[in-house]
């Protein structure tokens, strides 16, 4: 394997970081009430986000799920802009309508934020087609769990895409539950790549705790993608180490096998892969925790001071505003 | 004025919106190479091409979510679900993502997106393929719903559809395609906002839609002939509804039949019937009336169909009954 | 009496129904090593084992489907469907297959099937996940749908559910899942077809169901206080509806306010609505009421996701404005 | 491959003789308006229900889709009764609610007809899991087209049956054609076994236009299923000679294309391989077909003769009849 260059290999590791103190911080203010609704952390799979991400260009497309705070982080949306969003502010990036599950830019073709099960596979088909038809080279990637690969929609849009050799790729966080059903619980033939070739687009299984691994198989992924190969699907086997969301009593789990899975943490494992490689101190190392730790209080702080939609809007983006005849 | 079938009204708007905008496209099953189930596509995929009359698999969830998707990429979709039948299993997509999405997003991501599908029965599908399930998409905020009834309407809504930033469902009675009339050389587009008084009336309101227009038509010529001038409003949109217009009438006649071939409870027919209990109360001289779909899925031998169905005769009793019988 | 709560007595039910019927079992997505997503079943695969508490994949079409089969092959199932959201995946076997296989088979085939499913707004999951769809099932033929909103009726409802030969579709609304309450010891079945009457008063008939019951109770009791006796009903069935107790309220009180969560346009207060203008028009002394959600999306943030529903204040101002604002 | 006796080799294309002279017979009808509605043919699959439907026994599930006159009869509905039904009549047996797409018989546990596609695998799969769970030795078939593999219910439905190893046989009359979209034009992969196995369920193709081989394949599969194997798929490559319904032009395919598939008939070459076993000669064929025309005009002059439902019994049917209390 490749290895990541000295800079880019720190930056991967800040954004880790950054993903992961962001996220404790809000189910801290989960706690306290500041965030409400359901909340998916994503602690554990922050290797993905952060090795696939910058590989990405601005006209590239990003579709995700409810558990998008680290996606919507390395796609570049501000971490004021995601934790407003989550307090349910004006200045979220969704103007506080749509919360932790519903983080939207535009700017950034960051499409959601969708709360159903594989809901955003179709999108995702639909926007790779815009992009063929237009004759743009943009890549749309479109995240979702290993759950979603027993959905109808996982079938019918792969397939779509194949058969219309749409760019997107597929791109699987298999955290091995979906919620508190275990892979081999609800899938017969548990390997999803199998699933995907089966429906014509290649498959590939990468470890989605090294964020080396990711980042170099995502290029080759990505490159194919854009070059008109057609779709292509990827499996990051990975873990959540929290909780499905706030309310989960983990009753489906056992404590062993969370701690197993903690001995591979991506941020620990890589932090001491770039310790051996003598890239990283103890000092880079507290510099990249205050520079987070900032970065995250700077973001409260602006979530905080955000103002709450007047009441008297409630009616506000239900349709878009037509110009006055 | 040229003379056309409804079908053929709905595939001029097709050819015109495609030679208007580039980022027009048809997809569906069987819009290419079959045609079109109901022969409303023939001809297109020899004249635009595969990449623009797309034949779409099996897959109502994927390749509705795929217009969606094209949509906020750009392009101006028209997706055509086969019949309202099929469009449960894109249900999902429909309300969750393309009603949605502008909402969630806090304004940033509107959906520019037709879907098209044929609606209703009378030709003896039967209890899976005879649904109106119309007030359920009407149902949904962030939709827009219309129903085009006449020619004009075929030839002219599709456009207007085209322009509107929002997700628009068409909805094409199937009982219509084949519909002869007029229509003057450059039909165009037509406004979506506004319901159509398609005969003046003053004795009792009859309101309607799509494919019950023609019955209702029909009930309004018979009661003329007994001596009662029904006023027949052709709702035309859906959601938003045009209160302005029925309440109007009904504010006139003091007298309303609602006729809806969808199933009675839970019609779209009670929800104009509580917008005129709501805003014309006083103005009633009898209860609003509703000429519904009988409650049962729609059975397959033609008497029994006819039967479950919205019928001239119904509407002239229905009307009748609120001038007090007579 | 035992003091419990509404997700223990919809739990005492399952053990129940589980307990007296060998041919019942519980499937659905979560409902065993999670215990529920909303904990509902916690305990029960312990207690009854995989085969009877069955974990399905994230395939709502199939798993329903798959219940409907089994029940037409001699099992009693129960499935639920973690929230009405997901239930559009499900949607063409709801209507296509469970409601219509009696009517298209001739009366050979019943589909004796529990469909449970948790509804409504208020715990700010915003617009994907706050849907109150009961509208949609209470417009198809060969449904029956249910929504218990006391204590009892989470017990009573789903024994009584079982036993009915056709699909019943029961609706639990999330914010009522901690209702605390008594319940005498031996609380089971209970009649699925009456609507009851919650509170009694001769001034004002509020019409509701569900999770909207303790905001109309409470609206009833400052009503009270203003000196306006206001009658509760709670509709408990929504489909097939019990048009006798409600037109003999509002033949009493001449004035009614209906109260549900689903959207305003074309809610199933719309549906009363218009039976009212039918049955009773001339009974009322004002305009019937609705008090509903507002038309758009539910939003995320409390204020605004609170504002959307509605609340004892719009239901106590909608009531004094029958009442001639008094 | 072995062959089939002399006798049930006789009865098999007795049986397949028979469901294309009522097809026929149907198709004139519909000219004359007796039938109306929606009408698929299955002339030219003849061989699939003629060989595996005398597999089963009462005890088995049959699941089918609108394309299913041959299922019907082949398991034993009379002729009668399905005439009757399509001519929307009290004694067909549907009662005449459900028509040609909806032909119903508990008696031998046929469950319809059913008008969407792939919307019977959720039902079969249930089927089976009743049986599974009352302990019963009996398999459910669930036939379908190639058009249903494309829609998500065919993913879910084969992983369900195979994560809870239930007694279904998925048979999947493949065609070639979802209506006038050729198979390589509406799936990326082609190939439905594939699909099947990646979902978990062994799968074998079989040569639909050949009764013997239909029927020696459906016999190891159903027997596998009946063992407790969990479930099978099976695809019998065939073809319609017809078209998808009576209002279809055809456009998507060739003459030419449907003579070289009327060159392999299932029935005529099937008769030319018993002529050369010596097992029928002319007088016998003859037989066939007089005893055929009889049943067929006996059906017709039966549901001529039956009765239409009296108006008033419209709303019959929609639910059941409770006992009175
Ligand atoms: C269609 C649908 N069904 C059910 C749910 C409820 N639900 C939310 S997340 C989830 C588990 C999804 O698992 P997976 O796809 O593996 O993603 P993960 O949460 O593990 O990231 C479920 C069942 C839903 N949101 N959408
Ligand atoms: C869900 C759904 N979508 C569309 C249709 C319309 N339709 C009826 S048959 C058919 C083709 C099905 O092809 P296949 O499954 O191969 O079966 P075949 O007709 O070839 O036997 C289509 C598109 C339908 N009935 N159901
Ligand atoms: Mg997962
Ligand atoms: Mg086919």
């Amino acid at each position: 394997m490749t290895t990541l260059d000295r800079e880019p290999a720190l930056q991967r590791l800040h954004e880790m970081v950054r993903m992961r103190r962001f996220e404790e911080k809000t189910a801290e203010l989960y706690s306290d009430g500041k965030i409400r609704g359901f909340l998916h952390l994503y602690v554990g799979e922050e290797a993905i986000a952060a090795g696939l991400m910058p590989l990405l260009g601005a006209q590239d497309n990003v579709v995700s799920t409810y558990r998008e705070h680290g996606h919507a982080l390395a796609r570049g949306v501000t971490a004021r802009a995601v934790m407003a969003e989550m307090f349910g502010r004006v200045d979220g990036c969704s103007r506080g309508r749509g919360g932790s599950m519903h983080l939207f830019s535009t700017a950034h073709r960051f499409w959601g934020g969708n709360a159903i099960v594989a809901g955003g596979l179709p999108l995702a088909v639909g926007l790779a087609l815009a992009d063929a038809m237009r004759g743009r080279s943009a890549v749309t990637v479109c995240f979702f769990g290993d759950g979603a690969v027993a959905e109808g929609e996982f079938h019918e849009s792969l397939n779509l895409a194949a058969l219309w050799r749409l760019p997107v790729l597929f791109a699987c966080e298999n955290n091995q539950y979906a919620m508190g059903t275990a892979l081999e619980r609800y899938a017969a033939q548990p390997d999803p790549c199998r699933k995907a070739e089966a429906l014509g687009v290649p498959a590939r299984r990468v470890d989605g705790m090294d964020v080396e691994a990711v980042s170099q198989a995502s290029a080759e992924l990505i490159a194919a993608v854009r070059e008109g190969q057609g779709p292509r699907f990827v499996e990051f086997a990975t873990y959540r180490f929290r909780a499905h969301s706030m309310f989960d009593a983990q009753l489906y789990r056992s404590k062993d096998e969370v701690e197993r899975w903690r001995e591979r943490d991506p941020i620990a494992s890589f932090e001491a892969r770039l310790r051996q490689r003598g890239w990283i101190d103890d000092a880079a190392r507290a510099a990249i925790d205050a520079a987070v730790a900032s970065e995250v209080d700077d973001a409260v702080a602006f979530a905080d001071a955000s103002p709450w939609e007047p009441v008297e809007q409630l009616l506000r983006d239900v349709t878009t505003p037509r110009a006055a005849p | 004025m040229t003379t056309i079938t409804y079908r053929e009204a709905v595939r001029a708007a097709l050819v015109d919106a495609l030679q208007r905008d580039d980022r027009v496209f048809l997809v569906g099953e069987d819009v290419g190479r079959y045609g079109g189930t109901y022969a409303v596509s023939r001809g297109l995929l020899e004249q635009f091409g595969p990449e623009r009359i797309r034949d779409a698999p099996l897959s109502e969830s994927a390749f509705v979510g795929a217009g969606i998707g094209a949509a906020i990429g750009g392009m101006r979709p028209i997706v055509e679900i086969m019949s309202v039948n099929f469009s449960m299993l894109a249900l999902d997509q429909i309300v969750n993502t393309a009603a949605t999405l502008r909402h969630m997003s806090g304004g940033q991501v509107s959906v520019p997106l037709v879907i098209r599908m044929a609606t209703g029965a009378g030709a003896q599908l039967a209890a899976q393929h005879s649904h109106s399930l119309e007030v359920w998409y009407a149902h949904v905020p962030g939709l827009r719903v219309v129903a085009p009834a006449t020619l004009a309407d075929a030839r002219g809504m599709l456009w207007s559809a085209l322009q509107d930033p929002d997700p628009v469902i068409v909805f094409e009675h199937v009982a219509l395609y084949n519909d002869k009339g007029e229509l003057p050389e450059g039909a165009g587009a037509v406004d979506l906002d506004r319901a159509a008084v398609r005969r003046p009336g003053r004795d009792v309101t009859l309101i309607t839609y799509g494919g019950s227009l023609p019955k209702v038509l029909a009930a309004a010529q018979t009661l003329a002939e007994r001596g009662v001038e029904a006023e027949v409003v052709d709702l035309r949109s859906l959601r938003p509804l045009d209160d302005a217009t029925i309440t109007a009438s009904v504010r006139r006649t003091h007298r309303a039949v609602l006729v809806d071939e969808g199933w009675r409870s839970c019609s779209l027919a009670a929800e104009i019937s509580a917008r005129l209990m709501e805003q014309c109360l006083y103005d009633l001289e009898a209860p609003v009336a509703r000429v519904c779909s009988e409650e049962v899925p729609i059975p397959y031998p033609r008497h029994l169909e006819q039967a479950a169905l919205p019928q001239p005769e119904r509407i002239v009793a229905a009307a009748l009954a609120t001038m007090g019988g007579r």
